[in-house]
């Protein structure tokens, strides 16, 4: 059973990743690195029960602490630069290059 | 047995919801997803003798989280939908080569594994999860713990530097306002009454309704001319507003 | 053995002088300052040397302090014979130069004072790496000393001067820093936990490890003489420096690379070196011919006189992987000599330019009618570039060639065609500047004045005396080319006829 | 019998005082070169004192060293240690290098006084003497050297004060040109012997003659003839022999003067002087390195006396017959003992009666305003008459007019070459007869039949302090011949020196080979005669059949050597720049344009899109972990 | 009943103090008046960094301790304590740069260029909330390599980032770049860090707990060919090294220095170094050290890719920052060298030493050669741009020649002290005595004489070019950035000509090498 978790946790966590890379909305390229922090901590919660130590648990209490605070400071600079360009497309956030 | 079932539900609803939040135009609806994939989540953290955790993942973060997402995205504009033609050449192409490479690795490096019969958390748990993870909390990760709290802080500090404009002046009073309009309206002849209200023959009290005059005209004061126009595209509005709007745009 | 620290004097007191000038106000006086600092210099590095004994120890005036123990790095400094000429070099070259550019740095309305104490930050450094015996000093100077140059170039150059002086930059670092790898990899293979020179001599027995460190080491210093086919950063950077900075570098920065040669690659990779020699040799005497066909071809003078140094350090090279007591001796003489002779050269070379503005030969002509000193000068300096006898360069070398020969005779043989190609480079340069009818643009030009007169003398007596009295210096020399060679273990091969004594 | 061994002089006497012969002279080059128009006024004077006070140490050394017993006569005076361990500086006396010092102090001398008069109107006159002061003390360095060494630094002394004064008037370009042409032809003779210098160390050990000369021997066959044919090789620059001969009629380009003294008497005989100096050790009898000398020889006296036959110019005529001329000696020193004493005494009397004609020459050039085209010259006797009688004495000396010097020392060549080769002796004798062509030719166009010259030039005879020197010469023109070669005189002294045969040969007066070369002498000077003397010479130069043209372009000589090497050379030249420029320099140029380059391509990566990072690091972390699994399961 | 947890005060009290320091700035944000703010900040912030710099100090002569802190979760070993000084070092001379009310925002939340900013402006508002985010980033960045299991590591890598996200976007010029800085960075760093976490996830699988230590013994009873290990550490790897910025995780490092306010820049560029450097020695050496031969073939790659990539990319550039940005990422190439050259226990101390020495002189170097750009303004702002730095060397030689320098340090000339910085490091590499470690020392010898070019690039324009007529000036520095730029020259000075003072400490904390 471990093993479907795990390969579960994997397979969101690529879906994740994809997203950040195909999604121009930046809320919603967030969104996806926040699916694959969810990820994560699938991973962490199967495999706690999978070493039969709830370390793992804990871990994924904190993640979700750090997800909160980041989501926190993600979402004002999003809101701060949405302000300014009245976008929130991140493709339009490139004149930093070369 | 019952879990399996239960995982093979979720992790279809899961995934599915998952290329949802992927490949969904509207944002909105990629919370949506991303709800679903949450909840799921905490199902089956809840099957993996996770119960707190199941519980906290529904409060903080379908709860909370979830809600900050949604409120973000309606300040930035909850209709506003992606265009999914990908500009970046190659871009899509080679992201989902390599999410499948990726997921092809990790899956390999999983399946490679053989795991032994799950330990199980039955004798950490025997006092209660709760209890068990909260030993951790309080002794082995009581720094970690202490630390977050930084975090936290950095976040509300981080929000307030971002979001609050710090006023400047002094905030005007009844009678700063009352002494403007009153000289906006010895100056420039602006009328220094409220907006007419929805008057004595009002049929409905909406905005998109504008105020009838005791004559049965209608306020010119009281047309909403966003949603007037939003109207005119849409062709449901009023013809005696769209009279109003053609006689100003003249 | 001295108590007085007479090396750390002599790059103090350059040092400090060099500080000193930096902070001085009036731009005469400080050029004042920097002919007084260096004149002092020399007048140490002349007490020195006299008070230096040619068959007593090898290292003389040693002083050895520990410096970054935990690199086993020493400040230790100390001279050989080898050293020894090679520092009375620079402590005569310097005032020269100063003398020399007394007007060069004005014409860019750039810092006057800053170019003389770049001089004498110079002049320090370059007594620094000759004196170094601790191979991590060497390579700190070794090092350091490109970015004097490298500002001296770059700020009071001619018009290409940026792109010249980073080529010489980049080139010089990138050779340093293959040799840096070498450096550290000879620490690590020792196992000595020091860097001292003498402790390092047979410390390297692997042979393939010798190899490398060989080669790391010997690709710096090729590039630093330099040596065909990674010579081409010389003729841009001498041709586009000051004339004063263009006889640093090619009279003396250059010749670290020899000197290293000679100094580290032979010694400490004595297998090695010999195991290289057939290229090494190979490719000086490709130098040799090369830069002297080359150098034929060239319109630009300064141009023309670096590709004719190219030439001449395919001679030193050869000398100096001859492995033979004269050769190496040759060799040594040659890179005194040739900083003589090059140098004075250069400046003449370089006063012609001042006068004219143009670098190009074919602007030139007729120009002995007008200022008949002038020529002079540049025909002595031209003769001892073409190695006449009688002047000192011939000494050098017909010694190179004479001990290389003992051991490569095709190599030398080809090589003693260089002189035949000397004798048509500078005697071509010098017809087409110098005779024939007097170019209208040289019409009014003057002759040397006092001072140039000054700057050249010395270098053309010391040619001259050189040139039929050079035992003073090959006195202080052979007996620690002897002992560098002792540490190659090879020996002279013996004549094929055994000439008996008293016949 | 054998050369006597060389002694280290013990002191004593002018012999340990024979450096003066060498620094007199040099320090007058030397305050005239630094003092500069400070000595202005007294500068030639100064000069004149310094030759002639060489000649005085000269004589002394030579008396001292007469009064020696023979096999005592080669005494080496060490003066200091020069490169330890490889040469010292050094004199060696013998009768050899004395002869020598003797020629070239008294020639030199005269030639000096001559030259006051001759340079009395160039504002560079100190200058003048200068070179000529330096020139005479790097002769001396070069036949008193008593090592290889010492002698190249003489040798190449004596090049370089040809190349100044050759170029002297360097404002010609044609001087300018001739000068460095001397000087370059002169670096490959050098080139051979430099590298003869080094076997010779490499085989020795030493350069000194007083140890490589008794030892010579037990060198291998073929490296003492290596040496011997590189020796030939400098001997060849130095001597304008063939294949190097190119350089001296253009080195006419310089004042009369130092055409008399470098240019015929004394410099370009130092190839000879090497030679014979080298003669026992490495060109014994019979050698492979003797027969080519006198090969060399032959082949440049017959081209020589060919080119000398068609030149206008009086003075390459003369150069002309100067290369002839020491193709005979040459020729002589090729063959061994027999011949060195015979090809030094036609040096000597050479030196003599060719000072005198270049004088001559001088003289009339002097007073025809520099021109140098005979056939603007005619009926000169009457003008110059002592510049007509003198030189008259010198072109009966160089045909070998009975009893004068040249009869003596050139039939004494073809006598002794006759003994050694025939065919080499024939052909000997065929260019004496030549001889008596271009020379009757040149004395019956400059100074018979009627006078071509223009309307301007007023020709005049020259002042007493140059045609006291002519008168001088002419008269050792006339015995000195005679003197040196009866009874063996010169071959005797020689012999300590440079050994001799056991029998002494004597002086035969009417062989077969003899008169044939009177003979054809005779015949020579009769075509020479009819052709000039009794028809109009006209005054431009007529075009000539193909053998003439080809005896007035040097043989061709110059346009060989552009051929061979000077074109080619350019070419390589170029190509070697344009090497260096676009090969080596092209490719560092070029590696760094391609780091520049990619540089520029592969910032594009970096788009400025957040989601191409994002690519990046997500396509890196699989690469990480694909690399990680292969590294870690194999 | 639960036992209490032991916590070692005295152990973490630097950070206790940098933590409390920047919460007590907050309730100074929140109580204090405006016009005191700034007053308050600037004193309790230099004071929290001195006192906490006294403390590593203190704890150092004491006697470093040999079991972790807190439950075993924060090691303070010689290694960390010289981290934590030089951290604390390099931030005191950043904090002083960042003194510097010119470089940031007065409001944040107002539209660039609207006229509540002008007003904002006028009226002198400044977010006087830099001083606590930069004392939490701080914080962070202590905790970073101090941590002992990888969640606290997780913990303080967001401690770290987050507020850094949030001053990136605070400058006041060019705000559209600034901000696009930050959300780049904060896009990226969530990104990476999920991977991070990912690896941990992994690592956690394998060994059962995230414990360094522990994860290293379980490495010792399993052996080296666990997948769940090889997945997991390269996920933990791309974490890691996106905050060294390594190749090809280096996308980001360009556009965040470029784009954020120069101080920030200069804290970044310094401190973010150091602290995930020493990060990546702790993972790599303590958790998976009994697997060196497993990720070296990998982290040789890395490197080689990471210096090649920084220094080709940067001898294009026309930006000064952004310049800056890529010779980081090359340096963080060569410090990758060091990395790798694992090996017995005299070795590994060899290495450590040399990384230590090598972050001191670039971070100092680093916030130097920022603090210089600061001051070279045109009327918009910085002049970023590198043509107009052209001729600066005649105009105000001192700067010019400071920031020369600078480079010069930078590109490992010898007497300055980033020569001695790469000799240390390449010294313990070639030491380790393999063909494959000897010739990366080989690229990186290569890597950095084509470094050398683009360094020199600057100098040649500030010296060998003629100043522009409507040049930059070059303000006049406050006593903050004055002492920046003159701590920094001398430090560079200092260490390379007398480097021995500080290779001891380095050694000494390096002896010890990392608690086990």
């Amino acid at each position: 059973m471990t093993t479907h978790y795990l390969v579960l946790s994997a397979l969101l966590f690529a879906i994740g990743g994809i997203g950040v890379l195909v999604r121009r909305n930046a809320i919603v390229v967030f969104m996806c690195v926040e699916l694959m922090l969810n990820a994560c901590n699938l991973a962490f919660v199967t495999f706690a029960r999978q070493n039969g130590n709830v370390d793992g648990q804990v871990i994924a209490f904190f993640v979700m602490i750090v997800a909160a605070a980041e989501v926190v400071i993600g979402l004002a600079i999003i809101v701060t630069i949405f302000r300014t360009r009245r976008s929130a497309s991140v493709d339009d956030a490139s004149l930093l290059k070369y | 047995m019952g879990e399996t079932i239960t995982f093979w539900v979720l992790a279809v609803v899961s995934v599915s919801a998952a290329l949802g939040l992927v490949f969904s135009r509207k944002a909105v609806y990629c919370a949506l997803m991303l709800g679903v994939v949450m909840l799921s989540l905490a199902v089956l953290y809840a099957v993996q003798d996770a119960p707190f955790l199941a519980a906290v993942q529904i409060i903080v973060y379908t709860g909370a989280v979830m809600m900050l997402f949604l409120f973000v995205l309606m300040l930035v504009g909850v209709d506003s939908s992606d265009s999914l033609v990908e500009t970046l050449r190659g871009q899509r192409f080679w992201a989902i080569v390599a999410g499948l490479a990726f997921a092809a690795l990790v899956a390999l490096g999983i399946g490679n594994v053989v795991f032994a019969p799950a330990a199980g958390l039955g004798a950490v748990n025997a006092a209660g999860n709760v209890p068990s993870l909260a030993e951790l909390i309080f002794t082995r990760y009581v720094f970690a713990f202490e630390v977050t709290s930084a975090l936290l802080i950095t976040a509300a500090l981080g929000a307030m530097v971002l979001a609050h404009r710090e006023r400047l002046e002094q905030k005007a009073t009844q009678r700063d306002l009352s002494r403007e309009r009153f000289v906006k309206y010895g100056e420039e002849g602006v009328d220094p009454s409220p907006l007419p209200g929805p008057g004595t023959y009002a049929r409905a009290n909406a905005i998109d309704m504008p105020a009838l005059l005791p004559d049965g005209k209608i306020s010119k004061l009281s047309v909403n001319r966003y949603i007037a126009r939003y109207e005119a595209e849409e062709g449901t509005i009023d013809p005696k507003v769209a009279e109003i709007l053609e006689g100003e745009d003249k | 053995m001295t108590a007085i620290p007479w090396l750390s004097i002599l790059m103090g007191v350059s040092v400090l002088g060099a500080l000193g000038v930096s902070f001085l106000k009036n731009d005469k006086v400080a050029k004042q300052a920097t002919l007084g600092v260096s004149l002092l210099v020399l007048v140490l590095a002349v007490v020195m040397t006299v008070g230096f004994s040619p068959n007593g120890d090898r290292f003389q005036y040693a002083e050895t302090y520990d410096w970054i123990p935990s690199f086993g790095v020493h400040y230790a400094v100390a001279v050989d014979g080898v050293a020894l000429v090679l520092i009375l070099l620079s402590a005569i070259l310097v005032p020269i130069v100063v003398l020399a550019s007394w007007h060069d740095a004005e014409q860019g309305k750039r810092s006057v004072r800053t170019y003389f104490a770049l001089l004498l930050v110079l002049e320090a450094m370059m007594i620094g790496v000759f004196a170094a015996t601790d191979v991590f000093l060497f390579y700190v100077f070794f090092e350091a000393m490109l970015i004097p140059m490298y500002f001296m170039i770059g700020s009071y150059g001619g018009a290409q001067r940026s792109y010249a002086a980073v080529k010489f930059l980049l080139y010089s670092l990138f050779g340093g820093l293959l040799m840096l790898v070498a450096v550290i990899a000879l620490y690590n293979v020792a196992d000595k936990n020091s860097f001292l020179f003498p402790e390092l001599i047979g410390a390297v027995t692997d042979p393939t490890t010798q190899k490398w460190l060989f080669l790391g080491f010997f690709i710096a210093f090729a590039i630093k003489a330099p040596l065909w086919p990674v010579h081409t950063w010389l003729p841009d950077a001498a041709a586009q420096a000051p004339a004063g900075a263009a006889v640093l570098l090619v009279g003396v920065l250059d010749k670290v690379g020899t000197f290293g040669m000679l100094r580290f690659c032979l010694e400490l990779f004595p297998d090695a070196a010999k195991w290289a020699t057939p290229v090494v040799i190979a490719l000086s005497v490709i130098g040799i011919v090369y830069g002297a066909i080359v150098a034929i071809g060239q319109t630009d003078i300064k141009r023309l006189i670096a590709y004719t140094s190219i030439s001449h350090f395919g001679f030193i090279t050869m000398g100096v992987f001859a492995m033979t007591t004269t050769a190496a001796s040759g060799a040594t003489l040659y890179m005194v000599n040739h900083g003589f002779s090059t140098g004075v050269l250069f400046l003449v070379a370089g006063f012609l330019i001042y006068r004219r503005g143009s670098q190009f030969i074919a602007d030139y002509g007729g120009v002995q009618k007008v200022a008949p000193l002038l020529a002079g000068a540049f025909l002595i300096a031209g003769l001892s570039g073409l190695s006449l006898p009688g002047l000192s360069t011939f000494v050098s070398e017909f010694m190179v060639l004479l001990g290389t020969f003992e051991r490569y005779a095709v190599p030398a043989i080809i090589g003693t065609t260089g002189v035949i190609l000397a004798a048509i480079y500078i005697l071509w340069m010098y017809q087409r500047t110098m005779n024939g009818p007097t170019a209208e643009s040289v019409a009014e030009m003057k002759d040397l004045n006092g001072r140039e007169r000054w700057v050249v003398a010395p270098l053309i007596a010391l040619i001259v005396v050189l040139g039929f009295f050079p035992k003073p210096l090959l006195d202080v020399i052979n007996p620690a080319v002897k002992e560098s060679l002792v540490n190659v273990k090879v020996t002279d091969p013996a004549p094929v006829v055994a000439v008996k004594e008293g016949q | 019998m054998e050369p006597a061994e060389i002694l280290s002089h013990a002191g004593g006497g002018a012999i340990s005082l024979a450096w003066l012969m060498i620094v007199l002279p040099l320090a007058g080059a030397a305050i005239l070169l630094i003092g500069g128009r400070a000595t202005n006024k007294w500068g030639h004077l100064l000069g004149v004192l310094m030759s002639v006070g060489a000649f005085v140490v000269a004589a002394l050394v030579f008396l001292q060293l007469i009064g020696l017993d023979p096999a005592q006569r080669r005494q080496s005076v060490n003066l200091y240690e020069f490169i330890p361990g490889v040469a010292n500086i050094g004199l060696l006396i013998d009768p050899l290098s004395i002869s020598f010092c003797l020629l070239i102090t008294f020639v030199g001398s005269l030639i000096h006084i001559y030259s006051i008069g001759y340079m009395s109107h160039d504002p560079d006159r100190r200058r003048f003497f200068a070179y000529l002061n330096l020139f005479v003390a790097a002769m001396l360095l070069l036949v008193l050297a008593d090592n290889y060494v010492a002698l190249f630094i003489g040798w190449e002394g004596v090049g370089l004060a040809s190349y100044l004064l050759i170029g002297f008037w360097q404002y010609k370009p044609s001087a300018a040109v001739a000068a460095k042409k001397a000087f370059v032809v002169n670096r490959v003779g050098d080139f051979g012997l430099l590298v003869a210098m080094f076997l010779i160390f490499a085989q020795f050990g030493t350069l000194s003659y007083a140890e490589v000369f008794p030892n010579a021997a037990q060198a291998s066959q073929g490296v003492q003839t290596a040496i011997g044919l590189l020796l030939l090789l400098g001997a060849c620059g130095k001597s304008a022999q063939l294949p190097l001969q190119s350089w001296l009629l253009d080195a006419m380009e310089g004042p009369t003067p130092v055409s008399a003294l470098i240019h015929a008497a004394t410099m370009v005989t130092a190839g000879v002087y090497l030679v014979v100096r080298s003669g026992a050790a490495f060109f014994p009898e019979g050698s492979t390195a003797g027969l080519v000398v006198t090969i060399v020889g032959v082949a440049t006296l017959l081209a020589g006396a060919i080119i000398g036959t068609a030149k206008d110019d009086i003075k390459k005529g003369l150069a002309g017959s100067t290369m002839s001329q020491i193709g005979y000696m040459m020729l002589a020193a090729g063959i061994g003992p027999a011949g060195y004493a015979f090809a030094i005494a036609h040096l000597i009397t050479h030196g003599f009666f060719k000072a005198d004609l270049f004088l001559g020459a001088g003289s009339v050039m002097h007073a025809m305003n520099d021109e140098v085209d005979m056939r603007r010259y005619g009926g000169l006797r009457k003008l110059l008459p002592i510049t007509f009688v003198t030189f008259f004495i010198g072109y009966l000396a160089i045909i070998g007019f009975p009893l004068l010097s040249g009869y003596f020392t050139k039939d004494g060549i073809i006598e002794s070459v006759m003994h050694h080769n025939a065919i080499l002796g024939w052909l000997a004798v065929l260019g004496a007869g030549i001889t008596g062509f271009y020379m009757t030719r040149m004395v019956v166009m400059t100074f018979f039949g009627p006078k071509r010259w223009d309307e301007k030039a007023h020709p005049h005879e020259s002042p007493a302090v140059m045609t006291w020197p002519l008168i001088i010469l002419s008269v050792f023109s006339v015995g000195l011949g005679a003197y040196l070669v009866l009874s063996n005189r010169l071959m005797v002294f020689l012999s300590p020196a440079v050994g001799r045969p056991a029998d002494l040969p004597g002086f035969h007066a009417f062989t077969v080979p003899g008169l044939v070369t009177l003979a054809l002498v005779a015949v020579g000077a009769g075509i020479a005669i009819a052709k000039y003397g009794r028809s109009e010479v006209p005054v431009v130069q007529p075009r000539g059949s193909f053998l003439t043209v080809f005896a007035r372009r040097d043989l061709y000589g110059d346009a060989l050597n552009e051929a061979l090497f000077m074109r080619p050379g350019q070419w390589l030249t170029r190509l070697a720049v344009f090497f260096d420029n676009r090969g080596i320099d092209g490719v560092v140029n070029g590696l760094a344009a391609g780091v520049g380059g990619s540089s520029g391509r592969l910032r594009k990566i970096q788009t400025g899109y957040v989601r191409s990072y994002a690519l990046s690091i997500f396509v890196g972390a699989a690469v990480l972990a694909g690399a990680w699994f292969v590294v870690g399961t194999l | 009943m639960i036992t209490a947890p032991t916590i070692e005060y005295f152990a973490l009290a630097p950070l206790l103090i940098i933590f409390g320091a920047a919460i007590i700035g907050v309730l100074v944000e929140a109580f204090a008046p405006r016009y005191l703010r700034r007053a308050v900040h600037v004193p309790l912030t230099l004071l929290s960094l001195v006192g906490a710099f006294a403390l590593v100090i203190l704890q150092t002569i004491r006697g470093v301790p040999t079991t972790p802190a807190a439950m075993g979760s924060v090691a303070v070993d010689g290694p960390t304590l010289f981290i934590w000084g030089t951290i604390l070092v390099l931030s005191f001379v950043s904090i002083l740069l960042i003194n510097d009310e010119e470089q940031f925002v007065p409001s944040a939340a107002s539209v660039p260029g609207s006229a509540e900013e002008e007003k904002a402006i006028t009226e002198g508002a400044a977010h006087t909330e830099v001083y606590p985010l930069a004392l939490f980033a701080i914080g962070g960045m202590l905790l970073f390599p101090a941590s002992n299991d990888l969640l606290i590591m997780f913990v303080a890598l967001e401690v770290m980032s987050l507020p850094l996200y949030l001053l990136c976007g605070l400058a006041r010029r060019r705000r559209l770049l600034s901000q696009e800085a930050s959300v780049k960075y904060f896009l990226l760093g969530a990104f990476s860090s999920a991977f991070f976490l990912y690896g941990t996830a992994l690592l956690y699988g394998f060994a059962g707990t995230v414990d360094l230590v522990g994860i290293s013994r379980a490495l010792a009873a399993a052996g080296g060919t666990e997948t769940l290990l090889l997945v997991g550490t390269a996920m933990l790897g791309v974490g890691l090294l996106f905050k060294i910025g390594a190749a090809p995780f280096q996308a980001w490092k360009p556009d965040v220095y470029q784009g954020a306010p120069t101080p920030i820049t200069a804290l970044m560029a310094s401190g973010t170094l150091v602290a995930a450097f020493g990060a990546v020695l702790r993972v790599f050496w303590v958790a998976l050290g009994n697997d060196s031969w497993n990720w070296q073939p990998i982290m040789w790659g890395v490197a080689a890719l990471t210096m090649v990539v920084g220094s080709i990319l940067a001898i294009t550039q026309t930006d000064i920052k952004r310049m800056l940005a890529y010779s980081s990422i090359a340096h963080a190439g060569f410090l990758l060298v060091g990395v790798m050259a694992v090996g017995e226990k005299g070795q590994n101390a060899l290495a450590l030493s040399g990384l230590l020495f090598y972050l001191v002189t670039y971070g100092i170097t680093t916030v130097g050669a920022f603090a210089v750009v600061t001051l070279v303004r045109d009327p918009g702002g910085e002049a970023w741009h590198l043509s107009r730095w052209a001729g600066l060397g005649k105009r105000s030689p001192k700067l010019a020649g400071l920031f020369a320098f600078f480079l010069l340090a930078f590109a490992g000339i010898p007497l300055t002290s980033g020569f001695f910085g790469k000799y240390a490091v390449f010294r313990s590499a070639v030491a380790v005595g393999q063909g494959w470690l000897t010739g990366l020392v080989v690229l990186a010898v290569v890597a950095s004489a084509a470094a050398a070019f683009f360094y020199v690039r600057v100098i040649v324009l500030m010296f060998f070019s003629d100043p522009s007529a409507d040049g930059p000036t070059v303000v006049t520095p406050s006593w903050a950035t004055s002492t920046v730029v003159g701590f920094s020259a001398f430090a560079t000075v200092a260490l390379g000509v007398f480097p021995q003072p500080v290779l001891d400490l380095a050694e000494k904390a390096a002896k010890s090498l990392f608690v086990q």
